[in-house]
């Protein structure tokens, strides 16, 4: 018999702690009452929560729609009417029809607001997948290898991220001129992929790290090179991980302000908050239509979320590896 | 567009023209207006107002600017000692149109005797008052003196017609307060003597009066509204139009948004007058300068002065083309002393104010005299907190004015 | 202290129904072990006792009252997921004291227990390691120790020893039964192993798509196996099946199928057409010709260690047989067949259910 | 065996560093030299309003930080606004992303929810708050006027505290979303199988919550921490257009002043200590946080 | 179609050496058994094998040529994992199918072939299911279809088994073999089943703490263990071992132990101090005297199906007995026991190397 194995000829009886009678000690003493129709106090709570969540995130937005499909003088109104009573579309006329722009404050902004859309989509459709890309390798890195300066290199990314944007913007601005990048997508995309990448990487460190390391092996052995590897099997494992890290990019430069602003002049690549911002002049502010432009803004992310809402709560590994 | 060279411009020969976004569609019209009559080819780009001044730096700084472009008479100073702009002495007519603007205009487009720029468009505070609450108060006119505001203000507040008659944009944010200038300037006192030095806690008393006024108003006989404090000027405006304020000192130009039916309910009832003051007689009041200035480094240097007069001088037939259309179209105010008695003019103004009183307020408007001083943006921001401390009760005006001092003090030695 | 009963209980996963109107009673302080085919509903059995999984329809009882909304952290029960589950951010010394700390057993007495059940499944010098470092039969015996340091009602266990050498199974069977006698408590056990099931059980239930086919105690399993499914499921290597009919041949009642000839003692009223059933160990071979045995050909032989399992083909049958080492007939070589006549096993060739089987256990 | 050479892959190191190099490129390349010519910059007296009196000196402005009133006193606010912003948008979303990592209907729609302000642009979103918290005509007076909580409108933001949280709540409703995907990304990598071994432990929902989700939570809660202390140092568009950072000094963060500092004032110089100060203090936070949670949440499957 | 030579392999965790200087060589086409205590090192010795671990030092070579840099996937070797890995995000269908779908293999054969596969597995119904929807013998025969519809220079097969009941385990072992003859290539198996290691392997290796102990047939592995260990190891139940010392007695060469003495034909110079072992099924009881017979008394016996195994007390030594069912002495009723003296081994009583063994395999 094996040398490592030194049981005592006669095994004591492992000892129990002294436990308090009646709480734990048997089920007779737990199961007193035939609990057969429970009131479901969890499926309770948990809808009166996603309620209360659903309304302080969707009242205040809920308040822009209102407005922007009111006339002006309805959405100061005191007392407010939740509703819009003489609802109309004309705040949204604009940005179909450009002649019915021309009346409206800021009515070049209403005629850019479709391309600025376009832009964005673009900028952060294009920051997204680059970050995915870029941070997917570093972050295997630092979820599967050992290496030297690992953890430098992580606060290092951290520290490009944490000196304030308006503290780089000029310099910046000065490169992006240097590169001949103003008013491009490239100059945008570039810029926010800066800016999302050192998050990214610790997004995706984190989620990569609890992808089992047996899957990964088991497509090595499956003959899969390390880029089919991570295409096939670690990547969609990861989805919830990805989409997260995607989101944050997609968002990181979908409302970003100050460098647009700065790094872009023309509809060529003007996005959405650069032209959001010209409904709000010094001397005047077109509420409804700025709602207007704003419900506009949010309806592309809103939608890309609801189609990958499901990949984000899909459970990562069930029932992969056993122990 | 701006890739090429440390020169700036376009770069394909247009002029590069950059304004903050106020009505950018009528600017494009008028800038084609331009280009079909001249030939040259205007590049034009609107900047969102809140961030024109930065973007610009930005622009200038990265050696990208625009040959031509919209100047804030705040901003003027620094942007020369930038070095981002060029006089403009001695190029044809602007002697012209200097001698044809109010002096307060020409004043504020001037740094340290040079020319920098053609008029855009000039405002001036007033008193703006809603007739029809006056009215229903027993008031047939408005007042000309503090004291008169305060009691009409406390009248119409025992009658219950508004608990607040006076209301004041007094959020901090950027822009500058004019009224409080307006306040000052109105009763005869300044701030700073001609060297810049600060005399509000010394051998002028004005300042403090009027901040003693204010804070009276706002925790005394609590006319004026503690809201102020987190009312940027659109809300104001959007109060004034609702019936909401009795009384609110502003830009000439907002009566004319006030007393249009489409946009307000108070159309029609809302008056101007002049700014009252400590003492009921006239002294002045504040104005303040847009302007259209020229590169230093522009390349088409006569091309962009060309556009320069088209949109700030005169046109061939000797008229302020632009400054008129700026009226025409919404209200503007002009530097142009001539345009206030030119009958279009005075019919299209008579829609919405007294020219009479309209044309008082240019001519005594000035503009504030620390506008040269590198340090004045923030001394301005520094006053806007001082002022809200006296609002809500926490600063004495005495201590106020102190503070201004020494915050002036501070800085100019900071900056020397 | 709790005796669990099943009434009626089925479940369906989307439409697919796993456990069938399961009707199951274990007794306070049984021993019960589950065993059938792979995917035939036992962990998910284990899993509805537990409180894990939510019955479709019917009801669980623990000592005659209906827990089935009680949650599982309030049934008190113990369970080896067949899956291990640990916590892989935990130690193995947290793995195993995590329930007590739920229960707030003090500090001191779960330090002593984590280590004296790590001494139990000889994982002493593995306390301080995440699971991730284990090799898989040392994350199995943490999944183990993490049921035997507690003090619950019942203990589930699902397949707790499958990852286990030999030698170690045995000594952990030997440590389970202890327990079980020990803390006198329920215990429901999932195994594919039939030593275990035939060693450690009270009672035996024999699971097949869902559905019970024979709770009963091994002897009665083994030796009188309800239908043909117990007959071959337990047992190994199975039991022979030869499909012929009975007939009265000489007064003699005889089972025949091409290959066999076999006398039957047998009550009347049978249908005719049968199956016979002999398990291996029962079947003798010989050399040389015996009285009463058939003459068949070696088929195949394979080595059992203690055993050989010869395959002998009669015509067109194979019948196995176990005999004991040495056996040095090879391939082809003659050899006769004999049945042992009282362990015959007969079932209906229609639906399987056992006509007979021998009288006497063993 | 096709191919059974001796070449021997990269090391781990190696590996490492070519799989970092396309990230480590982009960045370094876009902000090597704006970070480097900003930490120059804050150390030279540099407003573009006196180009003339340009020079390098030194520490000097981060010495001047020390004596100077308006940088306390932002610090001092910021430090109170990043406490009430992280505790709340922490808790907040952890509770949502909990809620939403159930199964219940319109979860989907929940979810999109969550991540809606995130998708507005930061004018709207200040409009937003600003048309909601207005004196005169805002949608909260409104609300509670109707619902007979208060007797007549309030001017929410005219006092410091108010002031305060009203921006800090307006902040919170902002940054929610970031906090809430990353909880949830976190919450979905859980395996089931720990929550049943827990539950089968005894271990009751809230146990079940600091002994299996809390610990697998810890990275990701991390992130959040880091990039929430971030938010809340920075915080400028919604402070800015709900208050200016008044009344008096009430809201104004360090981050207002300095932007304020940098792009009004010109002051490049002072504006670019006060970003490094502010960058100092955020990395140095985040090795707090980092060598408060790295380790224990450090853990493989 | 692959020659695997182990050259001094070692591997550490940490400081820990889990295999220590391991020389091995699996002939082409062999079927290589891996058998060992839990955590002895098997899985990590097939990791390496496969690529999938690095060696501390030493060399894997393929056909002679070292692939120590070759990474897996490079390797051409199959491999079910312990515990299984399979893809969580795709179908039964397309786990098996991945390799293939690697391989470019037209969609048509892919789905032919997989299909073949899930026959033979008998998953044929749960193609289009994810894993988490598979019971847990479901997941490991997924496992195993992997491997099998590759072709593969080396398979390597980690307690492929473990969790299915016995009939699939017969069924599978046979499908395994098949598929060995089929192929034609090298198989190394880690297995905790005895029988297993017994009838599918060409040569049986037994780790011990990360050393090989033994690596020959299954007979030689069992019939002439080269150690205690091996020995204990390797049949189940196991070996009765009793420690004593040789002596001549009249002439005849005797072990003697307190309750033993017992003649044996041994070589000369050999220590005296040695342990007899002896296989259960090499104990034989009786009843009643017999000549050379020991008395001694039952202490225990288990129904083990087909035998009983019976715990014999002699003096104050414990020696185990597999006897034929039935067997029916109770407890403490007097027993003789009597040793096969052509089946004794012999060991040294300081490090446990065989000093003899049968000379004869069965
Ligand atoms: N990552 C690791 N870190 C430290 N030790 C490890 C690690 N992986 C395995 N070990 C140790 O190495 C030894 C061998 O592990 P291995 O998995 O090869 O065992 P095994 O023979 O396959 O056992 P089993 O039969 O239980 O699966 C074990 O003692 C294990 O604890
Ligand atoms: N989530 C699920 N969705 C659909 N089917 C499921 C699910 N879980 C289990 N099943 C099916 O239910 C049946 C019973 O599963 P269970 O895990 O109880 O089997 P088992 O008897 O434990 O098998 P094994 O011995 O292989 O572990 C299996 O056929 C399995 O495929
Ligand atoms: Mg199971
Ligand atoms: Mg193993």
């Amino acid at each position: 018999m094996g040398h490592h194995r030194h049981h005592p000829p006669h095994l004591g009886r492992l000892h129990r702690p002294p436990l308090p009678e009646g709480k734990f000690r048997s089920m007779t003493t737990v199961v007193q009452v035939p609990l057969r129709y429970r009131v479901p106090f969890k499926k309770i709570a948990l809808y009166v929560l996603a309620v209360a969540f659903g309304l302080y995130l969707v009242l205040p937005f809920y308040w822009i729609v209102a407005m922007s499909f009111m006339h002006e003088a309805d959405a100061i109104a005191v007392p407010p009417s939740w509703v819009p009573v003489h609802p109309t579309l004309e705040n949204y006329l604009g940005f179909v029809n450009p002649d019915a722009a021309q009346e409206l404050v800021g009515g070049r902004a209403v005629s850019e607001t479709p391309y600025s859309l376009r832009n964005s989509l673009v900028v952060a459709t294009a920051t997204a997948l680059l970050n995915l890309v870029l941070a997917t390798f570093a972050a295997y890195s630092f979820s599967r290898l050992k290496f030297r300066g690992s953890q430098v290199l992580l606060l290092l990314y951290l520290l490009t991220r944490m000196v304030p944007g308006i503290a780089i913007i000029i310099p910046f601005y000065l490169l992006m001129r240097s590169f001949g990048l103003l008013d491009t997508y490239l100059a945008l995309i570039l810029s926010y992929t800066t800016f999302a990448l050192p998050i990214t990487i610790w997004i995706l460190k984190d989620f990569f790290r609890s992808v089992p390391r047996e899957l990964e092996e088991a497509a090595r052995v499956d003959r899969c090179g390390w880029f089919r590897t991570m295409w096939s099997v670690f990547l969609p494992v990861a989805a919830p991980g990805l989409v997260a890290a995607a989101v944050f990019a997609f968002m990181t430069a979908w409302n970003e302000f100050m460098f647009a602003l700065f790094l872009t002049s023309t509809t060529a690549a003007k996005t959405i908050p650069v032209v959001a911002a010209n409904f709000a002049t010094d001397f005047n502010t077109q509420f409804t239509v700025m709602a207007a432009a704003g419900v506009l803004a949010v309806v592309p992310p809103l939608v890309l979320a609801l189609l990958f809402q499901r990949k984000l709560v899909q459970g990562m590994a069930a029932g992969s590896v056993k122990g | 567009a701006c890739s090429n060279g440390s020169g700036g411009g376009a770069g394909d020969g247009s002029v590069k023209f950059e304004g903050w976004d106020y009505e950018a569609t009528l600017v494009q019209q008028n800038l084609d207006n331009f280009t079909k009559t001249s030939n040259v080819k205007v590049n034009y780009t609107p900047i969102t107002s809140a961030q024109y001044v930065q973007k610009v730096v930005a622009e200038f700084t990265g050696g990208g600017g625009p040959d031509a472009l919209y100047v804030y008479d705040d901003s003027l100073a620094a942007w020369v000692e930038g070095e981002y702009l060029q006089p403009i002495d001695g190029l044809p007519g602007v002697d012209d149109v200097y001698a044809a603007i109010f002096p307060g205009n020409a004043e504020a487009m001037t740094y340290q005797g040079k020319r920098y720029g053609l008029p855009y468009y000039t405002d001036s505070n007033c008193l703006i008052y809603n007739a029809d609450i006056l009215a229903k108060a027993g008031f047939s006119k408005p007042p000309a003196s503090l004291e008169e505001l305060e009691a009409q203000a406390v009248k119409i507040k025992s009658m219950g017609l508004l608990e607040y008659p006076i209301g004041l944009p007094a959020q901090l944010s950027d822009t500058w307060w004019a009224w409080v200038w307006g306040l000052v300037y109105s009763s005869g006192g300044d701030m700073f003597d001609d060297q810049q030095a600060p005399i509000m806690n010394t051998t002028d008393t004005v300042t403090k009066d009027v901040l003693t006024w204010l804070q009276n108003a706002a925790n005394k006989s609590k006319v004026l509204d503690p809201a102020s404090l987190q009312l940027l000027p659109v809300p104001v405006d959007n109060a004034m139009k609702a019936n909401r304020y009795a009384f609110t000192i502003g830009a000439r130009y907002a009566l004319r948004d006030y007393n249009d039916p489409q946009k307000s309910k108070a159309a029609g009832k809302m008056k101007m007058a002049l700014v009252p003051s400590l003492d009921g007689k006239v002294h002045g009041t504040i104005s303040n300068t847009r302007m259209y200035g020229l590169a230093k480094d522009t390349e088409v240097k006569d091309d962009a002065f060309k556009l320069l007069t088209y949109l700030g001088g005169f046109d061939a037939s000797k008229q302020p083309y632009t400054a008129k259309f700026w009226f025409q179209q919404r209200g503007l105010g002009f530097a142009y002393k001539e345009l206030a008695k030119d009958p279009e003019i005075v019919a299209a103004l008579k829609k919405f104010a007294d020219p009479a009183i309209y044309a008082q307020l240019a001519e005594i408007a000035r503009p504030r005299n620390v506008l040269g001083v590198a340090w004045y943006t923030e001394f301005e921001t520094e006053m806007h907190k001082v002022v809200q401390g006296v609002l809500s009760n926490q600063t004495q005006p005495s201590a106020a004015v102190a503070s201004l001092a020494q915050t002036a003090g501070t800085l100019k030695k900071k900056y020397s | 202290m709790a005796e669990v009963r099943l009434e009626n209980v089925t479940k369906s996963f989307g439409g697919k129904t796993v456990v069938d109107d399961l009707n199951l009673t274990i007794r306070d302080q049984e021993f019960l072990t589950l065993v059938g085919p792979s995917g035939c509903g036992k962990s998910t059995t284990l899993r509805m006792i537990c409180g894990l999984e939510r019955a479709t329809s019917g009801n669980v009882f623990f000592d005659g009252k209906p827990v089935s909304w009680l949650p599982a952290n309030k049934r008190d029960v113990a369970m080896v997921f067949q899956s291990y589950a640990l916590y892989p951010h935990k130690t193995v010394r947290q793995n195993i004291g995590f329930a007590l700390k739920m229960m707030r057993v003090p500090k001191a007495t779960i330090d002593e227990q984590v280590l004296e059940a790590a001494r139990t499944l000889d994982i002493e010098d593995l306390l301080d390691r995440k699971p991730r470092e284990l090799s898989g039969g040392q994350r199995q015996r943490v999944a183990l120790g993490r049921a035997i340091v507690r003090d619950a009602g019942a203990y589930l266990l699902d397949e707790p020893l499958s990852n286990l050498d030999a030698q170690l199974r045995v000594l952990m069977r030997a440590e389970i039964k202890r327990l079980h006698v020990d803390v006198a408590r329920t215990f429901i056990y999932v195994t594919h192993d039939q030593v275990e099931a035939m060693t450690m059980s009270d009672r035996i239930a024999v699971l097949r798509d869902g559905v019970i086919q024979q709770c009963a105690t091994p002897e009665e399993i083994y030796e009188r196996p309800a239908n043909r499914f117990v007959a071959s499921f337990m047992g190994s290597p199975p039991m022979n099946f030869v499909t012929g009919a009975l007939a009265d041949v000489d007064g003699v009642r005889m089972f025949r199928s091409t290959a066999l000839s076999q006398p039957i003692a047998v009550s009347d009223g049978q249908p005719a057409d049968v199956v016979l059933g002999v398990r291996p160990e029962d079947v003798a071979l010989s050399p040389t010709p015996v009285e009463g045995y058939r003459q068949g050909r070696v088929f195949v032989s394979e080595p059992l260690g203690p055993d050989v399992l010869v395959t002998v083909r009669i015509e067109d049958e194979l019948l196995k047989a176990r005999v004991p080492t040495p056996f040095r007939l090879g391939h082809d070589a003659p050899v006769y067949v004999g049945l042992n006549p009282e362990r015959l096993h007969l079932f209906s060739a229609a639906d399987g259910t056992a006509l007979q089987a021998p009288r006497d256990a063993a | 065996m096709s191919v059974l050479t001796e070449r021997r892959p990269l090391g781990d190191n190696a590996k490492a560093w070519a799989l970092n190099a396309p990230a480590i490129v982009v960045i370094s390349l876009l902000v090597a030299y704006p970070i480097g010519y900003s930490f120059y910059v804050s150390m030279q007296r540099n407003n573009l309003k006196r180009p003339r009196a340009k020079r390098f000196i030194g520490l000097d402005n981060y010495k001047a930080l020390l004596s100077d009133d308006a940088f306390l006193s932002a610090l001092k606010v910021s430090a109170l606004f990043v406490l009430v912003v992280l505790g709340m948008t922490v808790v907040l979303a952890l509770l949502l992303a909990l809620v939403l990592n159930e199964r219940f209907r319109g979860r989907g729609l929940l979810l999109s929810l969550a991540l809606l302000p995130w998708a507005m642009p930061g004018v709207v979103n200040g409009l937003m708050w600003r048309t909601i918290f207005d004196a005169k005509t805002g949608a909260l007076n409104g609300l509670l006027t109707q619902l007979g909580l208060i007797d007549s409108y309030q001017a929410w933001l005219t006092s410091g505290t108010g002031a305060f949280l009203f921006t800090a709540l307006a902040q919170v409703w902002n940054t929610l979303p970031f906090s809430v995907i990353i909880l949830l990304a976190g919450l979905s990598t859980i395996p089931s199988e720990l929550y049943d071994a827990a539950t089968v432990d005894r271990a009751g929902a809230f146990r079940r919550f600091t002994q299996v989700t809390i610990p697998w939570l810890l990275h990701p809660l991390l992130i959040v921490l880091i990039l929430e202390t971030m938010n809340a140092f920075r915080a400028f568009d919604t402070i800015y257009v709900l208050t200016g950072g008044g009344p008096g000094d009430a809201t104004t963060t360090i981050a207002l002043l300095d932007v304020q500092t940098v792009l009004t004032f010109t002051d490049f110089g002072l504006g670019s200590a006060y970003a490094w100060v502010i960058t100092a203090i955020t990395l140095l936070i985040s090795v707090g946080y980092i060598g408060l949670l790295y380790r224990k949440g450090n853990f493989e499957v």
